[in-house]
Order: structure tokens, then C-alpha cells, then sequence
């Protein structure tokens, strides 16, 4: 059964720790566009922390309150909240967010789902059979645009065997498809597969030809056998893995006193197993 | 709609234009500016076998239908609870098989309803978009049609338009020209695809106000055939600069319907109370009180 | 050629006298929605008037700059004039004003021609053969909405034979096409041809079954002969015609201090012949 | 383009880049708001061949381009001078067969802009909208496509797709957040459906600014490429709550161009001025602040 993750130590939160985790991969896009949905309070602290850290020309689009590039400093629990606006250099209408998703004009974006496969694809549809699912997940909101992203990253606050799977039941969020070539063949090649996958215990990437999920770092507190113990899929593990690096005091300080001066992130859940 | 001057109804009568109508669309995003007054309002009016078109997000507005047993027929996108977890009343019922479930999403949702607001019998969408899933084969909705400018082969997504479609509004007039803060923007469309617009609203403000600050009018009174003054109406999602979501309340009804109590819930909160002043006096005035100061 | 029509008298101009004929016939739209366009000062001066007199809960949308219902009380000489959106309930999109012609919201509307034939089809496109016009006209912008509109309104400022013609050149805005039941036929049954139509020398109605123009009443200062003299196409003219009620002094005094404080419409330009 | 934190340009820049384009799209409504300073400008790097999509009503900013001789094809819906007459440059072209004009119209122009928007190949329309009317067969980018729900033949509406789109916003910042004060809101769909936008401005604001008042931006900057600060960059035409049309104006170019004089009109205002401050030199600056009162 899953069990709280343990940042391993008492410095901070694992939420925390997934957020600057994120944060800094947002340095490869800086200068570019994305976006985070719903239920995303930990994508959207790291957008946040992004911008005051390593990506200061980030362009991010926030959710349900709608808002391009706010400048709260108490991260909201939900992007929906009006809150979650403050400051920002422009609002969205939620049909040009879907225009820009059928044109392909997001650069980013953060996606997680039900169950993530070892080719990054997404099921946010349930699990089981169609006409009579065991599991009834709440519906696929934007994964879809992961087929249309440029560039999407993933992540899960839970890193289970139940999440990372061999093979979605359905694809709501297309990644790599079958890898190799696949999604370049059925979509096309103006976009590319997941980036990184983020879970509560490391960080995952995609291998170069095959697409395949590869251990990237472990997490303080966590070895490459838990991983693999808490993966319910084939995974490419290199000989030597290093370690996420921890939050350094300047992101932390940085997270707690201009991004989530509430504490938000202290008691997001995040569970392994 | 346009020619009645005064479309002020009581909290009742629209409950009761809700019930007697069956497609509902709703607007709001997720746990901000749901409608909630005007559906428990058609829930005591006994909606039922209604099919729902929520917002791209959605969460105790469709499941507290939902858990009322008054929706045949759900037009999925998202709903959920954020961090409380999966929506418990939609999921017994989807898993339960008694909730006939419509596997849409944003782009079908999104351009169902502009296709419905616009007169488009369907809105064809670029060849990227559903390639490599699974939502074709899951939604019988979408159909293929030739693009008469290339020969290809693209999805079409149908009208989707809505019998009634209910909004909580922060200020609108008698006349209907309703003003919608915060949020991404649904509510037009959304009117524009219903045969029936109902607007609750925190504050009933004269016309004069409105001609004050017209570039807040988000729906032209013209669009609108009921307005409901119902002050927190919104309650428990959030309405902007007025009030914020009432966690506390979202997890007592959580905890009630995953529980197995959602009879209690109801009781207590949607069929007893005589009128949405017995409900906020359930809910307790200093309760909402404070979460102005989260608004 | 022609001249500038006279409206008979010093008192008022001939855009006045039109301005008040046609507010007085939206009392019958009182509680409807409908639009003038561009170009439309007239249309603009007649809903203005006509809610301050016969029509208190009329709805109307004024044209580019996009108000709705608005109280100025010094019109302007456009419609997309954004002094022309003073004191309005609401602005619409565009988008929402197309949407509402192709979905048939719109309950009347003023709309004018190159050309008008008897059965009150309009021409905006141009006269000669397609692909060598010997009139460019100036393009059909909303006319292609008399085919959705509830109940049309036509009005010309020029009343001559080369705009009032048996048969328009093309067809831009449907009237009754070849009247009879053809309209219903073509169309559908849910809207209705042209009312009325409004020139500098009369009001023309159409007939009930055949939908033909009928001359209605003829303003101060000219005949049925100036009418039928000065119009290109076979007219229904009763036995008797009565003139066109000259405007109120309580009109005259509502449009100058109310409507057109200016007196734009004191130089509108509008001929005959 | 959205990276680019400062997209400030000159007017001879942004000239040469709609010069370097095809497809031409313009905002505004008749005579308001039109970007006449980077038209001339467009003019003066040797914009030619293109092909306009206007809004559904212009006026001098389509006939200047016309009378320069920089058109080869206009999408039209309507092209006029109000009170003065037909748009004297448009119809001489187009007469004399110069022109190529694709004769379009409300719902041709603003939903195969919604469909280039939104990346819909195409948009069909309601059964209603082109029966009894000479539009199907003048047009033939008009084109019938069974709708796959009914099996109904209705008309369907091309994506038009533009390489650049050119507007005159009241502010805006170096990012490329804008303004637009007034008119129907054409602008952003005008702008998702280009390539290239190129914004000129009244006021250049800071980003700080932009966000004190994030309810009036209609354009997120991600989407512009360009930005250049051009105080009374819409005259001749109006630039709403800074100044109105410049009537007098306008009739010296309908008389130019109506009367053979075209050429003067444009060594005198468009080729002759070294740049916009010798262009409105030309205008005479008191003639400037008289328009002011008309804002």
C-alpha cells in the first residue's frame, strides 16, 4: 500500500523537493511558452520558481484563474483560484488555450495521469474495460496536447506500480507511442515526446532512439532498487545514477518567500508504492 | 430573450425552469463560480435523467447531481477534487455503470460548445489532434469527414448545444447583462449554446451600474432569461472578490458521499433547508464570513 | 440625375424626416433585438429615437464600435465611432455578431443596397457581369443576414430608377427572392422577407401574398408621380396613398437635444433620381 | 514568439517585414484604429503583390494599399468611405480588372479567420446563411461538405491563414501585451491566425504598467513579434480615446485618388515624408491636437 514519500530529511517537503526539481528543468525553456492545469499545484510552484531562478524569460500560462506569467507569492491549491491571476501580463480564454493546443504554439507543458507508461504515453480514461471500468479516472482535460506540445514533460505525485505500468490501458496523452519512431510516423515531426518524468522518488528521462523511461537521478533517502521495487515497468537503468541534487538554500528561500509563502507545498501529499 | 426588462425570478422558479428541462450546461472552473445555489435549487425541484455539459474542469457541481441521482448522462472532460481526490459520487455511479459517460475532452467540449454557440452543425479539427489515442474508438461522437479543400480525412466534433445553461454570476441587472470575475472566459459560449440562460448573481445591480463599467459585461442581458439575486450562491466553490472555496465544506461532502452518507449530505445541506437562507444558516453566517478573507 | 431630395420644407432635413419614419415603425419591435451596420447614420438616429419615444425596451446593437443599446445623445457619423458606444449595457464581439446571424437571434435589422428589386432582394456586389463589373460594388458586409433575420428593414438614401430596380444584379441580401412562398421555400418558414422599405420620398411596404413593393405613404412634398417617376421597377400602388406624417414637434425636439445634438443629419446627403 | 522579452522595433523595420510577406491581415473597423503608419511604411519598403484580408469593414487602409499599387488580391467583405462614397482606388482597380477580388462577406471573413484561429481546416455553416443568396457562386472558395451527423450537404468556410497580421493598439509594452481600446474585438483571432503580428502603438508602456490593468489586455505579448511606438499611428483614421477621424483628411484622399491625383496624395504623404514625424509634420501638428477633441 502507498505510503508517504520521505524526502529524507526535515529540510523540506517532497512537494518542495518536486518543485525545484521541476524549476530547474524550466532552464532548458526559457524564453518559451507552456502551461500548467488543473489539480497542478506543484507544476505551478515550479513555474513560479522558475522565473525568479533560472528561467526569467519564461512565458507560462496558469491554469483555471487563467493568468500569463503571475507573480503571486502565496502559491494558491488549485490554479483555479482567482488568486492564482495576481499580477499577470495577460489572461487567456480557455478556447484560445485549446486553439493554441490544435496549432501546436505550446512550447511546455506539465502532464501527469492515472498511469504513465515506459514510453511516456498517459491514461487519464481508467482502467479496465471500456463499458465497465475498474477504475473510472476523471477524464483526460488537456493531455491530449501532449501529442501537440513541442516539448512535454510529466510527472506523478505518486510512484507506484499501479502508475508506471508497462502499457496504459488507453492512451488519453500520447508520448512516445511505441517509441523508436512511432510517434514521428503517427503524429508527425513537429513535436517531440516527453522530456523528463518527475515522480516523489526521481527523476526519470527517455532513452535517445528507443524512448524508453531511463533513470536519471535518484532522490535523497531513495536507491535505484526502490525505484525499480516501486516501478511497475521495464526501466533502463544506468550503471551509475546520481543523486537529484537537494534544494539549494537560495531555492529554498527563494520558494518559501516569493512562491509559497503559506506553506502550501509542506503538506501536499506524495506517495511511493 | 431580449424584450423582458425585468428577468428577476425567485431562487424557486428557477430551480424549477432547471428541472424541467434535461440537457444542462454549466460554466465555472472546477471549484470557482459554480452555480451551486440554482442546483440545489433543481435538485429540490426534482431534476432528473438530465445529461450534463460541465465546464473543461468540474468538480462538486456535477457531482452533487451526480450524488442526487438526477443525471442520465455525463459529458466528461475533467472532474475531480484537486487534492481531496477523484470525484466520489461520479465515480460509484461510472463504475456502477448507471452513469452513461460521454469520454470527451477539451477540444470536444470546447468546440462542441462553440460549434452549438456559432451554428456550426460540427467543428473539424487539425489532423494532429487525436492521432496516437484512444479517444476516437472511446467516443462514438466523433466522426470522420472529408476536407473538401484537400481530400483529407479529418475528426469532426458536433454541435453540442444545451436545453438550459446555468452561471453564477459576481454583479448582473435585472435586464441580464451579467458580470463573470476572474476565470477563463466559458460563460459566453456556453449561453450562446443554450436555448435557456439562468444567472445567479452575489450582487443585483441597477443598469445605470452597468453602463458605469460596461467592459466587465461578460454576457449581454439579451443572451438571458432568468436572473436569480442569490448573495453566496457560489457556496462552497469560490466566487472572486467576494468569497473563496470553502475546503472545510468540500470535505465534509467528500467524506459523506465516498463514506456512503451522501444521503445525510443531502438532508442536511440540499433538500432540508427551506431556502438558500436556511442553507447558509446550516453552513453558519461567520463560516462564509471568514472566507471572504481568502476571496 | 440626381438631385438632392427635398423634404418640403425648411423645418426639418430630409434625413430627419427619414430618421423619425423609421423609429416609428420600430414600435413594433419593442422588446426585440436587431442592428444597424456600417454607414448607417440614419439607422443609428432612428433606434436612438425610437427608444426614446415608441420602443423604451428596444434592443439594439450599433454597429463597429460595437455597443449595445448605447445613450449618446450627439451622434456620430459612423457606427464605428467609439463615441457611438457611449453609455452602452454591453459590447459584443464580432465573432458573437456573426454567430447570431447564422444562428437567426437577430429579431430586425436595417439593411440598404446598390440596388433593391421588387421583392426587396439586395444587391451590395456590384452591376455587370462578375468578372467585368461596370459597378464595383463596395462588398455585401452583414446584408447576407436579411436571410436570417426575423423581420428586415430596407432603406436607401437615394431613391432613383438604377436603385430601385425589377431585378437586382445579385443577389448579396435575400428579400423574397421571387416572392410567393419562394422565400419560405428556399429559406425555410422561420423569418420573413423585408417589412418595410424607407427612401427620401415615400415608405413602400410589400404586398401579403406576392411580396411585391406597394407604395405605403409618400412624404411632404412629393406625389405618387414623383414616386412612381423615380423608381426602376413595376410598383403596387393603391388607389390612395396618404403622406408620410410629417415628424412631431415632440419628435423634432427628442432627436436635436436628445439623438443629434450636432445635427449630423442636418448634411446627410440623400437624392432623388 | 514569445521569448523575446523586448520586441521594439522602428517603423522602417517593421515596414520591411510586412514588405518581406504575402498575405496581409488588418484590424480595425472602417475608419478607427487602422495601422496606417505601418501601411505607409510597408509602402515606402516595397510591399507588393499581396493579398489583403481586411477586417469585415475598411476604408482608407485597404485603398491606400490598393492606390500604391501593392495588391494583387482583396478578400472582401465591405470597402468604403461612409458619407464620401465607394473607395475610390478599390473600385477603380477592380474595375479595370487589376484587382483580383474574392467576393466574400461577413461569415467568409470572421470564421475562416475563427477556423486559420483555431487550426479547423475549415468552418461549416448553418443551412440558413448562403440559400437565396448569388454568394456560393460568385465565391469559389466556398465549397459543400456533407455533414457527417445528418448527412446534410452544408457550406463550409476555408481557413485563411494570413503570413502577417498588422494592428494599432492604444498601449502596449515591449513584450508585446496590447491594447485595444474600442471596436469589436477582431484582433486577437486576426492575430492567432498570422504568422507574424506586428503591432504599432499610441503609448509604449512599461510591463510593470501592463499589469496594474491586465483586464484591458486583448493581446498576450507570446503571440506578438513585433512592436513599434507610433504616436498617432492610426491617422488618418481614429485612435479611440486619443483622437478621432480626420474627415478632412480622408476627403483630401478620396478627391486625390477619385480625381487622377493619386500620385500626389502619395508623394505628399506616404513616399515624400523622410519618416512619421516629417509625415505628420506634413499633417501639421495643431491639426493633430484639434482631433484630440473628437477622441
Amino acid at each position: 500500500m502507498a505510503e508517504q514519500a520521505d524526502p529524507g530529511t526535515t529540510n523540506y517537503s517532497m512537494a518542495e523537493l518536486m518543485a525545484v526539481a521541476m524549476a530547474r528543468a524550466l532552464e532548458a525553456e526559457d524564453g518559451n511558452l507552456g502551461g500548467v492545469g488543473a489539480a497542478a499545484v506543484v507544476p505551478m510552484a515550479a513555474a513560479r520558481l522558475a522565473v525568479l531562478t533560472v528561467a526569467p524569460n519564461l512565458w507560462w500560462f496558469c491554469g483555471g484563474a487563467s493568468g500569463l506569467n503571475p507573480t503571486f507569492d502565496n502559491l494558491p491549491r488549485s490554479s483555479a483560484d482567482p488568486k492564482a491571476a495576481v499580477g499577470s501580463t495577460g489572461k487567456k480564454n480557455m478556447l484560445d488555450v485549446v486553439d493554441m493546443g490544435a496549432t501546436g504554439k505550446w512550447d511546455w507543458g506539465f502532464n501527469g495521469g492515472l498511469q504513465i507508461d515506459k514510453f511516456g504515453n498517459i491514461n487519464m480514461i481508467g482502467i479496465g474495460p471500456h463499458d465497465k471500468l475498474k477504475l473510472r479516472g476523471p477524464g483526460t482535460v488537456g493531455t491530449i496536447w501532449t501529442g501537440t506540445l513541442k516539448r512535454p514533460y510529466l510527472y506523478s505525485m505518486h510512484h507506484a506500480p499501479r502508475i508506471l505500468v508497462d502499457r496504459v490501458d488507453y492512451i488519453s496523452g500520447p508520448g512516445w507511442l511505441d517509441g523508436g519512431t512511432s510517434r514521428a510516423d503517427v503524429i508527425g515531426r513537429d513535436t517531440l515526446g516527453p522530456q523528463l518524468l518527475f515522480t516523489p522518488i526521481c527523476v526519470l528521462d527517455f532513452t535517445e532512439d528507443a524512448h524508453q523511461l531511463r533513470l536519471k537521478s535518484v532522490h535523497p533517502g531513495y536507491d535505484k532498487d526502490a525505484v525499480i521495487a516501486n516501478t511497475g515497468c521495464e526501466l533502463v537503468v544506468p550503471d551509475k545514477v546520481p543523486e537529484t541534487p537537494p534544494p539549494t538554500e537560495q531555492e529554498l528561500f527563494v520558494l518559501r518567500n516569493h512562491v509559497d509563502r503559506d506553506g502550501v507545498l509542506k503538506d501536499v501529499r506524495a506517495t511511493v508504492g | 430573450m431580449a424584450g423582458n426588462q425585468d428577468k428577476v425570478v425567485s431562487l424557486d422558479q428557477a430551480g424549477a425552469m432547471i428541472a424541467a428541462r434535461k440537457i444542462l450546461s454549466l460554466a465555472g472552473s472546477h471549484s470557482v463560480n459554480s452555480p451551486m445555489a440554482l442546483i440545489r435549487a433543481a435538485i429540490r425541484a426534482g431534476a432528473s435523467a438530465l445529461s450534463i455539459i460541465p465546464p473543461v474542469t468540474t468538480s462538486i457541481a456535477s457531482d452533487l447531481l451526480i450524488a442526487a441521482g438526477a443525471v442520465d448522462t455525463f459529458y466528461l472532460c475533467y472532474i475531480g477534487f484537486e487534492t481531496l481526490g477523484f470525484a466520489p459520487a461520479f465515480r460509484a455511479a461510472a463504475e456502477a455503470g448507471t452513469l452513461n459517460v460521454i469520454e470527451g475532452d477539451e477540444p470536444f467540449v470546447m468546440l462542441g460548445t462553440r460549434a452549438a454557440a456559432g451554428g456550426y452543425p460540427f467543428i473539424p479539427v487539425n489532423k494532429g489532434v487525436y492521432e496516437g489515442t484512444d479517444l476516437p474508438r472511446l467516443n462514438p461522437m466523433l466522426k470522420k469527414v472529408t476536407d473538401p479543400f484537400t481530400g483529407e480525412e479529418v475528426y469532426a466534433i458536433p454541435a453540442l448545444p444545451a436545453d438550459v445553461c446555468i452561471l453564477h454570476a459576481q454583479a448582473a441587472d435585472a435586464q441580464g447583462n451579467a458580470q463573470f470575475w476572474g476565470g477563463n472566459n466559458q460563460e459566453l459560449d456556453k449561453a450562446m449554446a443554450a436555448d435557456c440562460v439562468i444567472i445567479s448573481t452575489e450582487r443585483l445591480i441597477s443598469v445605470d451600474a452597468t453602463r458605469r463599467d460596461v467592459e466587465r459585461v461578460n454576457i449581454p442581458g439579451h443572451m438571458v432569461d432568468a436572473v436569480v439575486h442569490v448573495p453566496y450562491g457560489a457556496h462552497p466553490t469560490a466566487s472572486p472578490e467576494f468569497y473563496g472555496t470553502d475546503e472545510a465544506h468540500l470535505k465534509t461532502y467528500f467524506d459523506a458521499v465516498r463514506g456512503g452518507n451522501r444521503d445525510d449530505y443531502l438532508d442536511r445541506f440540499v433538500t432540508g433547508p427551506a431556502d438558500h437562507e436556511a442553507y447558509l444558516g446550516e453552513v453558519g453566517l461567520s463560516a462564509m464570513f471568514e472566507l471572504q478573507k481568502n476571496a
